[in-house]
This record gives C-alpha cells, structure tokens and sequence, in this order.
C-alpha cells in the first residue's frame, strides 16, 4: 500500500488524512505495534514508524525521551521491519528516520528490506534531495515513497526541485522548530502549503505541533494531510502504566480524526 | 589548499545531512563567507581585529631543550598565547565578525568542556551579541568554572539534559535551537564540523595559523619544515595548520585522542576507531556500533573528546596526503610534563597529544629534521586534570634543621 | 625616573635591613645587574627572549565598550596576554639572564598564590635551572593547581609552616635559605620590595610595560595619556608602568587593595592602611600593630595580599607624584565583571583593581580624556573566587518546548 | 654592667665567656625571668634577650616557635625592659632585636628604656651600620653596646667597616645559615674570627650552632664568646613541663659553662 492509496481515499472523502507518528520500540517493542494497531483502528490514514537514533536534530524533547528509551531498551535497526511487517495492510505504513541508521544498514540494503516488509516508504528530515543520489536510485527500484521535507525558510528552487523529488507526498514542516506538540499552530504553515502547491500536484502534509482534534481540524482547512506526533508520544511518556497509555492513545485519535474529518 | 564541491563535498565527504529548514541560513552564510573572503575590506578588518585583540600572529617558538631531547629540530607555533588561550579565538572572531554583516544579533554555541564556549562569548562580548551556549548536563557540572566565564562574559549557558548530556547532544541542541532562530541569530560552530559551508569556514578563519606559521619559518630558518604535527578533535586547528602546507613537500601529521588505545572501547580517534558515518550534518568518519548508533567517545582531553571528526581531514586520510594516528592518554601526559620540564610551557592536553605524536613521528626522521608543531592551546584549563593524573602528593624535602 | 641613593634609599625608604650574611651576594646582584643595564649584549639577549618566548611586547588595546560607559577613552596594556599570563614573566626572564651571568645555577623563590612562584618555575625550566619555591602552607592547600603547575615545571614547593603561614612567612623563608646557600643561589624576588638592590632591579626588569606603552599610546593616538593606573601588590606592574611618565605631565594612580576598606582591619592597603615601618629588608608602609609586629593583610586578591609596598612606592606617595588610592574586594569584582562583559576580557582581580581605580578616578577628568590602564594579568587563576564572590546558580531559562 | 666587664673577667680566667639567649615571654613572661636567672646561675657570662617578632628572618625553626609562642601570648615590646630589670645586675643583659620593633618605639626611646631599665646594649641582627645612624647617635646618647655582626661572606672592607661601629663585641656568624643547634660547628668559623681580630680588639662572640659542652670548648679555642641560643630554646620547647625544662636548662648551662672553660 503506497501514500497515493491513502490520500486518494481521504480525498474522495473530501477530508484531511491523519498521520500518525510513534517511534518503533517505544514503549516496548510489542507496545509500538499495539499503538500503530490503536492509531490505525481510531482513524489514522497514514503511519510514520520512527527509528530512534541517538542524534535526533529534528526532534523536540518528547520524542528525544521516546527514542532514548526505546534505544536504553536495545532497539536495533532491523527490528523497523518487524515493526512494519505487524502493522502493513491496512495503510501505508512509512518509516521516519534519520540519515544515518539508512547509510549504515546499506541504502538499498534498506530499501530492499523496508519494501518486503510491506512499507510504504521513507520520510528523510535529515536529508535533502542533493545528498540522496542513492536513495533516489533505492527507492525508484524497490517502489518506495520519498518524502523530502519543505520549510517556510525554503527558497522558491529549493521548493520547486524539493517537491519534484518526492513521491507519495510531500512534507511541509509548518514551523521553523523542533518537534513538539504546540499550544498554537502556526501561521506560516498555510502560506507554505500554498508555495509548494504552485510547484506539485502531490498531497502536502503538514507537520510539527498538533496536539489535538480543534488544531488538526485549523491545519486540515489548508493540508492535505496532518501528522501528529508528540502528542501522540506524549499519551505514553507521561505514565507508565501502558494500558491507560493505550486508552489515551485511543481518545486523542478519535479527536484527530474527528478533527481532519470537520 | 583544497575545497569542497558546490554542494560542500570534499570526495566522498562533508556535505549537508541538515533539515532543509537550516538550508537557506546554511546558503546565506556561505555567500556571507564567500563575498568577505575575496573582501579586502573584510580581510583588513579580520586582520586589525585579530592581532589588536586576540593578539595575533602567534610567535613561533624553537624549543631548545626539547629539541636536545628528541633529536630533531622543534618549532611550536604558540597558539596558546592568544586572548583565552588557543587558537579558537580565530574562529570566533571571524564568524562573528560574519554574524555582523548577515545583520544577525545573536550567536549560539555548543561547547564540550567549555573551550569554545568560552571564546563564543568573548566574541560575543565584544561584538555586544547576545549568546547562549548549550553544554551537556555533565559538562556544566565537570567544568564549572568554565561556565562561570561564560556567565561573566554575560552568555546565557544552558545544560542541556538530552542524550549522554555530553558535547555531541549540545551540538543537536544548538541546531535545534538554530531552526527555531535561524532569522537573527548565527550557529557560532567550534570546529571544522557540522554542515557546509561551516567546515570551510571555519578552516578558512584558523588558516591563519599555518599562513604564519609557514612565513616565520621561512624566515626564521630559510626553509620549509619537514614534518607538521597537530592534534585533531574536530580539527579546526590541524586544518588551520595545515592548509599552508598541502601542496608542499612536507609530512602533516594529525594526531587523534586514542584514549586508553585506539582499539579499545575508551577512544576519541574518529578515523583511526571509527567508521563512515553521518553526523551533525556531514559525512565523515564518526564512533557508532553497529547500527550507525553514535558511540560516546573517550579520552583525558576534554576538547577532543568528540565522536567524529571534519569531513576534509576524512577527504585528506582517504586520499593518504595528511597521516592519521591516534595518541593515547598516557602518551599526552607524558608529552605534557616534558614540554613543561623542559620549556617551561604547560600547554593544554589537546596540544600535548600533537607534541606526543610529534615525538613519536620524529624518530623516524634524519637528525636534525624541522619538525613544526602546532601548540594549540594553554593549559591552565586543564589543571585539575594534571593534578588528578599525576602524583602531585610526593613530600618535598624537608628542609629545616633544628 | 627616579634611582636611590647609593645605599639603596629612596629618601627616607629602601635600604638594606638584612643580616650581614647577605650583603654580598646584594652587592653582586647589584654589581652585576646595573652592569646588564648597561650592557647592550644583555639588553638584546633579553629583548630577544621577552619576544620569542614571553610573548612581548604586549599590545595596548583600545576598549571601546567600556570607555562608552566610562566616558573617557581608555587604553588596557594587555599583560594579560604574556607567556604565563602577567607582567610576571618580564621580572623573571631578566632575573633568570642575571643568574646566568652571576653563574649561579638555583633560584628561589617566595610566592603567595603561586603566580611570582609558577613564573620563576617557568623561568627556571627555561634556563635549567634548580629550582626551590617557598609558599606558606595554608597557601599549598589554597592554590593547589600552582603547586602542581610549579612541580610540573620541575621546580620544588617548599611548603612554610611558621608564622602566619603566607606570603610574608614565604618570604622569610625564602631569605633563610639564601643565607644559607647564597654561593650557587639567586635568590628570584617576585616585586619591587626587599633589600636594595632588589626594588630597583625588579623595576628596571619591569619598566618595558611603560616604556612599550608609552610609545605605543604615541604611535596610536598622537599624544600622552592624561592618566595612567595601575595596581599595587608589590608593585612591579605599577613602578613598571609608571617609570616611563614619571617625568611627564600625567596623572598617576596606583590601587592598593582595600579589602573590606582601607579604614577597616580586613586590609592590604600598605600605604593607606599601614604606616612607616622595616620589612623583608626594606623601609616602607607596612601593616603593623602598636608594636611593629606585621599584620595580616586581607584581600580577595592573593595577589595583592601582601602587608608592605616596595619603597620607591613608598617614595613616591611621600613626594606626591603618585596618588595611591585603595579599592575595595567589591569594587574590583564589579570592575572585573565589567570588562569581561564590555570586552570579553576576563582579567586577573589584581588587575580589576587598577581598572576599578581608573574607572572611579575617571569621574573627574573631562570626557574624551586617555585613560591608560595597566591590565597586569589575566583571570584564569581566579576563577574559583569568581564562582565562589558572584551568584552563578540562578537557572537559566528553560528552553523545552513540549 | 656592660659586655666590656663580663668580657675583662672572662680574660682574666683565661677562658671564653659563654653568651646565652632566650627570648623574652617565652615560655611565659615570669619564666622567661626564671629561665635567664637560671642561665646566670649555671654559669653564662651574658644575656641575650630576644626580642619576640613576627618576622624572624634570622631565626631556624626553634627560636620562630619560641618567638610565636611569646607572641600569641600576648608579648609586648615594652615587656622586654620588664625583664631586664628583673635579671639585670649580675651580668650584662643585651638584647637581640630586629630592628622594626626598635624604630617603630622610637629609636632613641627604646634606648632610653632599655638603658633605664639595666640593659648593656643591643644585637641587631638586621641593621648593618650603614643604615644604624639613629641608632649609634642613640646608643652613644644612652651608652649602650652595639653589637653588629660579621659573616663569612662580609668583604674584608666591610668586616672593617662593622667591627669599627660595634661597642662591647663583635657577633661573628659562624655559619652562613640561619639559627639552630648543628650536628658540627662551623669550619668557617675560625677563618671569619682571625679575619675579624684583624680589625679590632673587642672580643668577638661566635654564635650560631652550638648545642653542647663539647661544641662550645671547640668554639671558645677561638672566640672570645660561645653564643648560645636554639639549644636553650629547646629545653622548653619539646616539653609543656617548665618545671622539666628549667631542671634541662640547668644541666645544659653547667655542660656548656664546663666547656667555654676547658
Ligand atoms: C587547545 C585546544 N586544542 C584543540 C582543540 C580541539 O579542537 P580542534 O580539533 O577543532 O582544533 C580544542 C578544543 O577544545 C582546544 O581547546
Ligand atoms: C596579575 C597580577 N597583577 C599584579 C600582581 C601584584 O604584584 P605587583 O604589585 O608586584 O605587580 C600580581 C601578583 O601575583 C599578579 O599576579
């Protein structure tokens, strides 16, 4: 199942897609596949499975937290497969992850075993579209998505020669920040759907910030799809009582997708 | 002098492993840097900055008595005699002198045991930016002192608690810090690291140390040296040094911190321990297991103690022009207390690694060789460690009678 | 410039108030010494090792900042930036070339905190030379990274256990083993204090800070500076800066240290707190009870902390020509939290004395008015009294987001 | 009494005069005052009081403990002429000072003071007769001994120069080196007492070292005087006991006494 699938869905549906993020491994192994089911089961569209690495730029302290447990734990690399092997078939699962943990596992090593896992496809945030001759070439053979990131500080070219190198969809962080779910969302972000926009036909998913269903349903006026992420991780680094974390977890999707479907 | 590709790469490393979010600042400053490079105006007023302030050019020192000892000629380029005591005062000036015509008015650092951070905030002081510095959790506690200089220098530090709370996640920090405020503040990076254009920046600034030290010896001695040593962590001062010397016929040596030994678990030698990697932006040789995880790296010098290294040094071991070897604690210690035996210069642990491996290298060399090494810092710093290592507890001599 | 009578007097202060044992090697010292002023070998010698391995001359740096606030522009004599960090090093290396020429292969040495101490260690090294530093054993446990420093150096810490255990008490130590080994033996003075011909050989060593600055405030600005400060421990750095405009229409201050306050008991403001008195050889301002037993001086400075001042010092408030003023413990630490602030110079709390002075003495000058500051050392060393006098533990903003 | 009495009796017994020092207030003010009467009884020949300071660059180990002892007890300077009254009479009381206690009294004062009080003269270890103007006028005014010392580094011309300025008798220091009881007397010794005769006919008193009976016979087949001083100290300072110490004192004055006269 490929990104295409799922926005061609939510866009018969005349909505917004839910993406869901949650790093493999957090708060176990086992527990990271539950979450995906209860994401997918409550309404998300789309899942980005997030591979914790120890150098996380992208990332705010809630999914810092979430990595580093997952990685005290022992999460390896070759345990994403298993993760995506649990959760495929129902919606594109994706995988976000750092540059490095890719180059090291060998990039079409990578690809090769992510596509026979059932997985959609890659979401880079630390890598442009200059540095991914490689990637580029993995994913055209194995059939993978390729979703490169766009900013608000982005130029115009970068805009244009970003987007025309994704596949599957493109990926608009709304905020000049971090990771972290935000009391506001932010005004940048529909003035760089727009930008991109005028350069792709691809969906745009707006990222970085969205804690419930009332800001889900703001980003959703203007996105083509709202990731989630913090928020989502937030429901387990709280407690440590997994099942009331899992309960969480089931609540706030059922508000994101009531959100993106407003 | 070699420089990178248009997109930052030297061969097969360097580059930008960034969020596109940094890029625009990333381009900014490398058209900033390219512009005052070629700039006399820019130029004239790095140089008056430089010798008015930060007390440059460093002399360049024959050590006598050393020398006696090892059997070849020494000259220490005394980069320890600059304001705050090392060669990062070239760094720091220049990228701030930068931060002022991108008419930014903030810079951030990330510091180790606080050496750059240090002399982030002196620059920063004296442009009258505002700065903050992140520093791991355990590096804040290790070196307060250091801290307490930024905090009078008037920076903002902040502890960061992320990770191994160690140099490495102060950098991500600073970058994460860097998206949220790339419009008016300037990542002030320590070393010749991180994303293009900051390795190329950054040696540019620290060229200086090689430029004059090349001229002095020419004039000094009347010929080029035959061996040019510096210790490597990020290695802003080794491509500092040896930028001067890539198209002479002369060894460069850069030495790295090999900690309990570069092929034990407690090392900080990023090409002689580690492996291709990406990190901070950039593909070089980094510690990592496995998985490309990043491994903590170890060894007795603070400013060294760094995972991976600058992706023109892995360009100049790759293409074999620049020799890589790693040097023990041990081995730094020892080259320490001789230089100071014998010299009268207690020089910082970083620098003693360079004087160790010179030491070592110089054997292999005919008498009387010229041997120039670069003497990057002082050690005032690093005295509690001097202390810790060695037995400074023996009992003078007794001196009265009764 | 002013020289004593031929005993050694100053008008009514100097001289030599030694036992008899010593007046020998004081008349070779003097023989030798007035000999090596003379001498323009010995004048090249030490010129030439001043700047290859002292780092001098030392720039003069104008800092804009702070005369902004000051109102008056003021020029720093960066000593700080010398080989070991102080004016220190110029006193040492002249002494150590005097040595040389008296053929004698020991020095010793008194010190207080460790800095005169570490100097002649690092002189000593240089030169090979034995030796011996006397240092009150409440000082070693004090000051221990100078301990390891000077051991390091290769020198041996004698620690002092009579007395008050100080400075003083390391001084007549000091002069106790001279006695005793006077043939083979120099005895290093850190100041311009001791019995004639010390204060004057140890200003003639020194007086290149004035003589430098005073060519280069020319060189720069065109004309004299309307004042020139320095601080008082000893008084080297100050009769060093001063000789040069001895002879000139400019204001002369030097800054003692005031401590709690020169009208209180915690003190070591010899000539504003103490009265005429004969110590460690020389008649001076002493701080001295009822009796002319010495008294503990007191100040956060250990490098001013010293109960006597050299007797041109002495001379020179007694005539007029110099006003000496004190400062206190708080008003430095605010002058040298200014600088660092203004400036990114973090300087040592001896020489925050001389910046508070200067900048309290500026209130009555016109605006636009040269200030000359001698800035004699840098902080590094007393960063622990940094931490310990400023409140560095208030948290720094919280930078999460979550 | 002046030294010049204790010295024409000591001649004409054909043997040295044996000088004992001990500062005042030391091991306390009254026992000081024992001690030294002590002193006379066992047989010294002259007294040196010392005079307690905070600087005593002249002093070892022994005599700065006393010296502090004294001092952290409260001695004043003025005490000093309590004591030589008390002692004075049987023998000539010197005392040996450094010179800022004297100047800070007030040089002609002191000497006023001291003279009032019985006192012979004064053992200046830290004024060299160049700087001693104030005090040879007041020493004149108050005809007071005037004790300079000579050294074994003192040129010819200034051995010349102190023996012509002292009154009483010359101090040869017999060793270069500060106070304190030695294992050996000094080989220099001798040397610096026949360089000394050759420039005067006081009798010149050879101090610093002796410990015993046998040392003092060895320096009083050349000297005039055997100065004692830290092997007196010492008998108080290695006991809280005074009682102990004096009985020590006693024993040590009759050894030494029996050796100036062999
Ligand atoms: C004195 C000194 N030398 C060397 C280094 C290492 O840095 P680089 O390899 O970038 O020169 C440091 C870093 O703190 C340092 O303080
Ligand atoms: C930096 C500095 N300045 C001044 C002094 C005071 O000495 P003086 O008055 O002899 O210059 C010291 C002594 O330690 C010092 O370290």
């Amino acid at each position: 199942m490929k990104s295409a699938d799922a926005f061609a869905k939510t866009k018969a549906e005349g909505r917004a897609a839910l993406v869901g993020y949650l790093p493999a491994g957090f708060p176990t192994l086992a527990d990271s596949i539950k979450a995906i089911d209860i994401l997918i089961d409550h309404g998300a569209d789309l899942i980005e499975v997030g591979m914790p690495y120890s150098d996380p730029v992208m990332d705010g302290p809630a999914i810092q937290r979430a990595a580093d447990r997952a990685l005290a734990a022992g999460f390896r690399t070759r345990q994403v497969f298993e993760v995506v092997e649990a959760v495929a078939g129902r919606v594109p699962i994706l995988s976000m992850t750092y540059w490095n943990l890719v180059e090291h596992y060998g990039v079409d090593a990578f690809a090769r075993d992510f596509a026979a896992a059932g997985g959609a496809g890659l979401i880079t945030p630390d890598l442009i579209p200059e540095e991914a001759v490689d990637w580029i070439a993995a994913s055209d053979a194995h059939d993978l998505d390729r979703v490169f990131l766009v900013a608000p500080s982005s130029t115009e070219e970068r805009i244009a020669a970003t987007v025309a190198a994704c596949r599957g969809f493109v990926y608009a962080q709304s905020v000049m920040g971090v990771t972290g779910a935000r009391a506001a969302t932010s005004a940048a972000a529909p003035k760089l759907v727009e930008r991109a926009r005028a350069h792709t036909g691809l969906p745009i998913g707006v990222g970085l910030g969205v804690r419930d269903g009332d800001q889900a349903a703001e980003v959703a006026a203007y996105g083509d799809a709202v990731i989630v992420g913090s928020a989502i991780v937030n429901c387990y680094l709280e407690t440590d009582d997994v099942p009331a974390g899992h309960r969480r977890l089931a609540e706030l999707t059922t508000d994101l997708a009531e959100g993106v479907a407003r | 002098m070699t420089n990178p590709d248009l997109n930052g790469h030297w061969g097969a490393f360097g580059g930008r492993f960034v969020p596109e979010a940094l890029i625009a600042a990333l381009e900014e400053l490398e058209t900033v840097h390219n512009k005052a490079m070629e700039d006399p105006e820019f130029q004239a007023e790095f140089a008056k900055l430089s010798s008015e302030y930060g007390n440059l050019p460093s002399p360049l020192y024959k050590a006598e008595r050393l020398s006696e000892e090892a059997g070849v000629e020494i000259w220490l380029k005394r980069e320890d005699l600059n304001h705050t005591g090392a060669h990062k005062i070239r760094n720091v000036l220049g990228q701030a002198l930068l931060t002022k015509r991108m008419g930014k008015t903030r810079v951030i650092a990330e510091t180790g045991a606080g050496q750059h951070g240090v002399a982030a905030a002196t620059a920063a002081a004296y442009f009258g930016f505002e700065c903050t510095v992140f520093m791991g959790e355990e590096d804040t506690r290790r070196q307060s002192l250091n801290v307490a200089r930024m905090r009078l220098l008037g920076a903002e530090v902040v502890p960061v608690t992320t990770g191994s709370r160690t140099l490495k996640d102060a950098m991500n920090e600073a970058l994460r810090d860097w998206v949220a405020t790339v419009d008016d503040t300037h990542y002030l990076i320590g070393s010749v690291g991180g994303p293009h254009p900051f390795p190329k920046v950054v040696r540019d600034l620290c060229r200086g140390i090689g430029d004059e030290a090349r001229a002095q010896i020419l004039d000094r001695v009347g010929r080029l040296p035959d061996l040019v040593a510096a210790c490597v962590g990020g290695g802003s001062n080794a491509m500092g040094t040896f930028t001067a010397f890539l198209d002479d016929d002369v060894k460069l040596y850069g030495f790295e911190a090999g900690g309990d030994g570069a092929d034990t678990d407690r090392t900080a030698a990023a090409i002689n321990s580690g492996g291709l990697g990406v990190l901070h932006g950039a593909r070089t040789y980094v510690l990592q297991d496995e998985d490309g995880q990043t491994k903590e790296s170890h060894s007795i010098s603070a400013g060294l103690d760094y995972p991976a290294v600058g992706p023109e040094h892995a360009h100049l071991h790759a293409t074999g022009r620049v020799t890589y070897e790693a040097v023990t604690d041990a081995e730094a210690m020892d080259a320490l207390a001789q230089l100071a035996r014998t010299e009268g210069i207690i020089c910082a642990i970083e620098s003693a690694h360079a004087v160790a491996g010179a030491l070592r290298a110089a054997k292999d060399l005919a008498p009387g060789s010229l041997v120039l090494i670069n003497l990057s810092g002082r050690g005032d710093k690093d005295m509690g460690t001097v202390v810790d290592y060695f037995d400074f507890t023996k009992k003078p001599s007794d001196k009265g009678t009764e």
